[in-house]
């Protein structure tokens, strides 16, 4: 198990070698694939073309914001605009991000398996997702809806414009294709794992994923309970949540929060599971504190189903309850603080290589932390109480989700594509581009704790002009980090084609899914692996210097 | 240019020197924290940056004793922010003695204040320095929230049912008011003035306006609306034709304990007196039958508020 | 739990496997964590619906007593014991597949479709005379129906028609599910050496009525005690 | 779990620990003691206990349900995951049913 089987970049226009790439061209062989691969590449053509989309809005929202007074678009359409941004960049793209693109593509080939447990329901679980998508386009261009991400009472069920009913059903749907993933996922982790691959040597990735999963299949079917609620209110006036109809608001905000605040653990959890590969693999050590990391990720998804009160802090909710709230948020940071330390340890002493993924898992851990500590901030019943809807909470929630886990998705994605495209993007503009987003996204984003601290309400398309120099330079940061997604964009686009090829494991790295060829063939291995090592056993020969030309020496 | 751009929110009330005593502690954790990680991360990688000679990795497994020390601190850190948060939270919620009722309705997309002496103003409010202000505020459609950045304070206005938020304003000047809750499409225009004056000041403004004081609003609509057939409203009135009253008298009702059927008790305040008009059937009072119709859809929220005050002007005359 | 699936089978004993899977038995275990698994869910999606209730039962005491008394409690009780026979049968069904009794197994899967069916049958009655009566929540209900207590009543309907209405949806389901089961059971699917598809059908099933063990008292019950089991009017 | 998996060539018996068969019995005096439970629920429902009324009626539903969970559902032949599982799903549905009621019932707890 321990050789190594990095190859010599083959010449290119040398013949490819098969894999599930090369398993069937047609339209019908991959929409009808059963491979997890595939999917996962359907996944990632989907879940991106969703980033576009809901960067788009960003981008107008940004220019709108750039000055004071609404010159751009009316009300109406910047209220649109932010609804949209949300609930795409939420329920379409960062929720599905890692979990069905990484997850899809690795889970398997990461515990020595052929495929997930349940292939068809994986397909089945993408289409469920496009169907989800196509409706919630098609609520955007049929009217479109103001009721922010969050679909509040009695505003969505009752005065808001548009289509709220619509767009409710399709998170409604969109909801089943995450159940059904994680579903997939547990069964697979519990029952398909190689011979030999005990818990404790599970790549702390499929550790993220399960705890992932677990908040899934726990956590979804409420907000899916919740919002068909919304859309019954809406059409039939049943009074659940409106109080002109005896109903309580503040139920529905409870409910929604019940899956949304696990649901920010949905998009971080296995953001740390790439980190922890990813700066093992760049250290060549052994992730530091491997158990505690592991736990770590279960005690988020368990205590981070406790914490939802911390939204509704001015809302009525009775002292005593927020009280309880506030002191588990407290508790759920420290298990993420954990982590924090056990990958600083984990490059202590080690042989560190600034390669692409290392560097956006570097700036995870930078980002991430300001955006934890801001959380903080925000769990604090008497704090919050000043900065609750302001810019405070929108940088606080794009530090995690977009310098967390966006960082943590750029670095698995260059990270696993040369296993999943069998060739290597161009590492220069790696590097730069990676820098420019660092760079951008501070800039976007830190300017906006100033200005929610200072008192500036989100979800507002006019402001005083006291906020305007902020909000400028705030809108000059999102102009240089589009800039720097647009560079991947292109670069990723181009070494599909053009990129040099690599062998079976280029990074040099542990862990089953590199020990087959790249691109892997349809059934991923030839007789199931069966394993003899601990995970991230880097002391292990692999961290020795060889001969073969492959991206880490 | 940066001169004049203001980095800091005004801070213009009693709580807003704790308030940001604690915030600022909270940003000094946060900037140590980050700098011990950034440069943390910085040294490690400058150290061990694989070059030509450098050494093969260590490996590590791990420490316990690191482990315990990294939950550890944190676990004592974040105890001791939330004890902090809290307390000032807990002492923050009470409201001084004797403070000045305002009343606030939240509607798409205004702010409607009312004054005790009935002076009304919309998206603006005025109010003297140096006391303690309570407001009491509900909406008439969806949710708003009243936000005073420079008092910190904000409340959720939710329909349905009365929110309360007070301050005690400490710096004559005008501050924003914001909706902080998204409430529609002009949501972000639901802003307004709190404009804090010196006391003399302010009650030559409340004098200078007009409007009819709530009370006797109060009392038209109590006629009008024929609450009158059924409450005395003066000790030991009977109703037409000396028939005993078929509802509890008014008088002396607010800040009272209510004793109901079935023996529970409730105080009697604005919330009490809301749910008595909109849904009499709620709390029935010990030895009245339920026979007060519902006006709910009859009422709007400003007529409650003076019914309310109507009522709450109806103290036990002294020496009774 | 156990990752030791090392020994390889013999192939082509026992009925096909999967491609992925090594052999019957972790296809099988597979096949049945999935659904508890989904089972689970379940549990969350109709839990949305308890809280709710939980929360409207507590605010509104009187009320829920009062819309509750006017649903029929000899319906809902009838369907109580249907459900309870049906599962009796699922069960039956599952052991005649277990102790390969093909006509046991038969049988009772026909039997918990009749049941399963009688159900909706009565469930159908009890919603159209709410609709007659204006108690269905909507632009038609009678708030007047309750006096003061009117729009909580229509909460607890709301309330109502979302749990038996979800509870409905999940019993069509299952008559379709068991349906498939059968024709698959007729076709000779299932044996004692695999069994899994009926077995996680019955699954299904029990859930389903174990719902309703909690949705009677719930819903039916509450003003049994003040008004007597009058019901029904 | 304790299953080992003894391949099954021959055809006969059971191929894998979980697959117990219950005997007939069990069956039908489960089937007796849910009717059973029905009626007591019903006509406990119409005495005024006051609160005790729903105290006792989900004790009997929970009771009722926990014996189908075992026997119908063969959660008690099943391996501990099936239990975790189980176990799990009554868990967050505690928490979600038993957090959300703090707030409602201590509403005007503090001050
Ligand atoms: C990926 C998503 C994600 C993640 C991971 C988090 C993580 C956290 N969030 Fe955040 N949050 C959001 C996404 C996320 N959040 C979103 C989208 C919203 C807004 C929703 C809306 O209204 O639209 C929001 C809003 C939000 C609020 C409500 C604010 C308001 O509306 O008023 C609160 C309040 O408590 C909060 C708290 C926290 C806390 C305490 C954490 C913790 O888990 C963070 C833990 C991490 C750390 C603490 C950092 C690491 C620690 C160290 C490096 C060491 C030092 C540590 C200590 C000294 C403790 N978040
Ligand atoms: C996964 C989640 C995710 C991601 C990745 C992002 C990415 C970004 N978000 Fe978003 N955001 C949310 C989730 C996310 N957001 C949520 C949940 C809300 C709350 C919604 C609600 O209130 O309901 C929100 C709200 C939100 C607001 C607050 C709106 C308001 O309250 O009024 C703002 C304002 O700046 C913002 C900005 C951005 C920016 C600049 C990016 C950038 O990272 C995007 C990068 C891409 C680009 C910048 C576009 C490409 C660039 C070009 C084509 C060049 C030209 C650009 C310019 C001229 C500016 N977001
Ligand atoms: C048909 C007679 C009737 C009319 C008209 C009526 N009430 Fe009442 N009201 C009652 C009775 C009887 C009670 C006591 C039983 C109860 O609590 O419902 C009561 C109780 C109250 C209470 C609670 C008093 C307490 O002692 O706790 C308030 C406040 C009140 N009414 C205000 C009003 C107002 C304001 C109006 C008019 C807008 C009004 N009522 C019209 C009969 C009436
Ligand atoms: Cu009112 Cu926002
Ligand atoms: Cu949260």
């Amino acid at each position: 198990m321990a050789t190594t089987h990095a190859v010599a970049p083959a010449a290119n226009g040398e013949k490819e070698p098969k894999s599930f790439w090369s398993d069937g061209y047609g339209w019908k062989s991959w929409l009808l694939t059963v491979d997890h691969k595939r999917i996962a590449i359907l996944y990632l053509v989907s879940v991106v073309a969703f980033f576009i989309i809901g960067a788009t809005f960003a981008a107008l929202m940004r220019l709108e914001l750039a000055t004071p007074k609404g010159d751009v678009v009316d009300s109406e359409t910047y209220n649109k605009l932010f609804t949209m941004h949300g609930v795409v960049m939420i329920f379409f793209f960062l929720v599905p991000s890692i979990p069905a693109i990484l997850g899809n593509f690795l889970v398997p080939l990461m515990i020595g398996a052929r495929d997930l447990a349940f292939p068809k329901i994986n397909l089945l679980s993408w289409y469920i997702y496009v169907v989800g998508g196509a409706l919630t386009l098609l609520a955007a261009v049929t009217g479109g809806i103001d009721t922010g991400w969050t679909f509040y009472t009695p505003y969505s069920s009752t005065y808001a414009n548009g289509q709220v009913a619509l767009a409710a059903i399709a998170v409604f749907i969109t909801g089943f294709s995450s159940i059904l993933t994680g579903l997939n996922f547990l069964v697979t982790i519990h029952k398909m794992r190689a011979p030999g691959l005990t818990w404790f040597r599970l790549p702390l990735f499929i550790w993220a994923q399960y705890a992932t999963s677990l908040i899934m299949i726990l956590g979804t079917p409420v907000i899916a309970t919740t919002v068909f609620l919304v859309a019954l209110e809406r059409v039939f006036r049943i009074g659940i949540f409106d109080p002109a109809l005896g109903g309580d608001p503040v139920l529905f905000q409870h409910l929604f929060w019940f899956y949304s605040h696990p649901a920010v653990y949905i998009m971080i959890l296995p953001g740390m599971g790439v980190i922890s590969d990813v700066i093992a693999c760049f250290s060549r050590k052994r992730v530091f504190g491997y158990s505690f990391v592991a736990f770590s990720s279960m005690a988020i998804a368990v205590l981070g189903f406790m914490v939802w009160g911390h939204h509704m802090y001015t809302t009525g909710q009775s002292a005593y309850a927020s009280m309880v709230f506030s002191v588990l948020t407290m508790l759920v940071a420290v298990p993420s603080a954990v982590k924090v330390f056990n990958w600083m340890a984990t490059l202590y002493k080690g042989e560190i290589h600034l390669t692409t993924p290392m560097l956006y898992a570097l700036g995870f851990i930078g980002l991430f932390t300001i955006g934890g500590l801001t959380g903080l901030f925000l769990g604090i019943m008497s704090i919050d109480i000043h900065v609750h809807d302001t810019y405070f909470v929108v940088a606080h929630f794009h530090y995690v989700m977009v310098g967390g886990m966006v960082m943590a998705f750029l670095s698995g994605i260059h990270f696993w594509w040369p296993k999943m495209f069998g060739r290597m993007y161009p590492e220069w503009w790696g590097r730069f581009a990676a820098i420019n987003i660092f760079v951008g996204f501070n800039l976007t984003f830190l300017p906006q704790f100033v200005l929610g601290f200072m008192g500036m309400p989100r979800r507002y398309h006019y402001y005083p002009e006291e906020f305007a120099q902020l909000n400028l330079l705030s809108s000059a940061g999102a102009a240089l980090m589009g800039a720097g997604y647009l560079i991947i964009f292109v670069y990723m686009l181009w070494s599909v084609k053009f990129g040099l090829k690599v062998g079976a494991n280029p990074w040099k790295a542990t862990g089953l899914e590199w020990k087959i060829q790249s691109p892997p063939t349809t059934h991923n291995f030839e007789s199931i692996p069966v394993v003899d090592e601990e995970a991230y056993d880097y002391g292990r020969g692999h961290a020795k210097h060889g001969k073969e030309a492959s991206v880490v020496r | 240019m940066w001169k004049n751009i203001p980095l800091l929110p005004e801070s213009a009330s009693t709580i807003a020197g704790e308030y940001d005593l604690l915030w600022w502690f909270l940003v000094g954790l946060t900037v140590v924290f980050t700098a011990l990680i950034f440069v943390g991360v910085l040294v490690l990688i400058s150290v061990y940056r694989k070059t030509k000679d450098s050494p093969p990795a260590t490996q590590i497994e791990g420490s316990i004793l690191l482990e315990l020390v990294w939950t550890g601190i944190p676990l004592v850190i974040v105890i001791g922010i939330f004890a902090w948060g809290t307390a000032l939270y807990m002492r923050h919620s009470k409201v001084p003695e004797n403070p000045v009722e305002m009343y606030i309705t939240g509607k798409q997309w205004m702010w409607k204040g009312q004054h005790p002496n009935g002076t009304r103003e919309i998206n603006n409010l005025h109010v003297p320095v140096g006391r303690p202000i309570r407001l009491t505020m509900t909406s008439e459609d969806v949710i708003h929230s009243y936000y005073l950045p420079a008092m910190r304070v904000k409340r959720d206005v939710v329909p349905g049912r009365y929110s309360q938020l007070w301050f005690e304003p400490t710096k004559v000047g005008e501050y924003h008011i914001f909706c902080a809750e998204y409430c529609g499409t002009k949501h972000s225009q639901m802003v307004g003035r709190i404009t804090v004056m010196e006391q003399d000041e302010y009650e030559r403004w409340l004098s200078g306006s007009t409007g009819e004081a709530p009370e006797v609003a109060g009392k038209n609509l109590f006629e009008s609306m024929r609450c009158a057939s059924c409450h005395p409203v003066e000790d030991g009135q009977t109703m037409i034709g000396g028939a005993p009253a078929r509802g509890p008298s008014m008088v002396g009702l607010h800040g009272r304990e209510e004793e109901l059927k079935g023996g529970a008790k409730v105080l009697v305040d604005d919330a009490y007196i809301r749910e008595s008009i909109l849904n009499p059937m709620a709390k029935i009072v010990a030895g009245y039958e339920p026979v007060m119709p519902t006006y709910a859809g009859q009422l709007g929220e400003e007529q409650i508020i003076q019914l309310a005050l109507y009522i709450k002007s109806l103290k036990k005359k002294d020496g009774n | 739990m156990s990752a030791d699936h090392s020994h390889a089978m013999p192939p082509g004993v026992l009925p096909p496997v999967s491609h992925h899977f090594e052999d019957l038995a972790q296809q099988e275990e597979s096949e049945k964590l999935g659904m508890w698994a989904f089972l689970v869910t379940e549990v969350m999606f109709f839990g949305a619906l308890f809280t709710a209730y939980t929360v409207y039962r507590n605010l509104y005491p009187e009320a829920f007593m009062l819309a509750s008394s006017s649903l029929d409690w000899k319906l809902g009780g009838l369907n109580t014991l249907v459900l309870i026979v049906s599962s009796l049968t699922m069960a039956l069904a599952i052991r005649g597949a277990q102790t390969s009794n093909r006509k046991v197994m038969l049988g009772n899967l026909v039997l918990t479709m009749v049941f399963g069916a009688t159900f909706l049958v009565v469930k159908y009655f009890e919603y159209a005379h709410k609709y007659h009566v204006n108690l269905m929540p909507g632009p038609t209900f009678d708030v007047a129906a309750f006096g003061e207590h009117g729009p909580q009543a229509r909460i607890f309907f709301s309330i109502y028609f979302a749990m038996t209405g979800l509870h409905a949806f999940h019993m069509v389901v299952g008559l379709i599910l068991m349906a498939w089961i059968y024709k698959k059971a007729a076709a000779g699917h299932y044996t004692p050496m695999r069994y899994v598809g009926i077995e996680n059908a019955g699954l299904y099933w029990h859930f389903v009525d174990l719902v309703w063990i909690f949705l009677f008292p719930m819903l039916y019950l509450l003003g049994a005690h003040t008004s007597g089991l009058a019901g029904g009017h | 779990m304790a299953h080992d998996h003894t391949p099954a060539s021959g055809g006969h018996g059971e191929h894998a620990g979980g697959h117990h068969v219950m005997p007939l019995s069990v069956y039908w005096g489960v089937f007796l003691a849910l009717v059973v439970g029905t009626i007591v629920t019903v006509w406990s429902a119409t005495i005024d206990l006051g609160a005790l009324n729903v105290i006792v009626a989900l004790v009997i539903a929970s009771a009722k349900a926990l014996l189908v969970v075992l026997y119908f559902m063969h959660v008690k032949y099943a391996s501990k995951l099936t239990w975790l599982f189980v176990a799990s799903g009554f868990f967050w549905l505690l928490i979600m049913l038993v957090i959300t009621m703090n707030d409602y019932i201590s509403r005007g707890w503090l001050q």
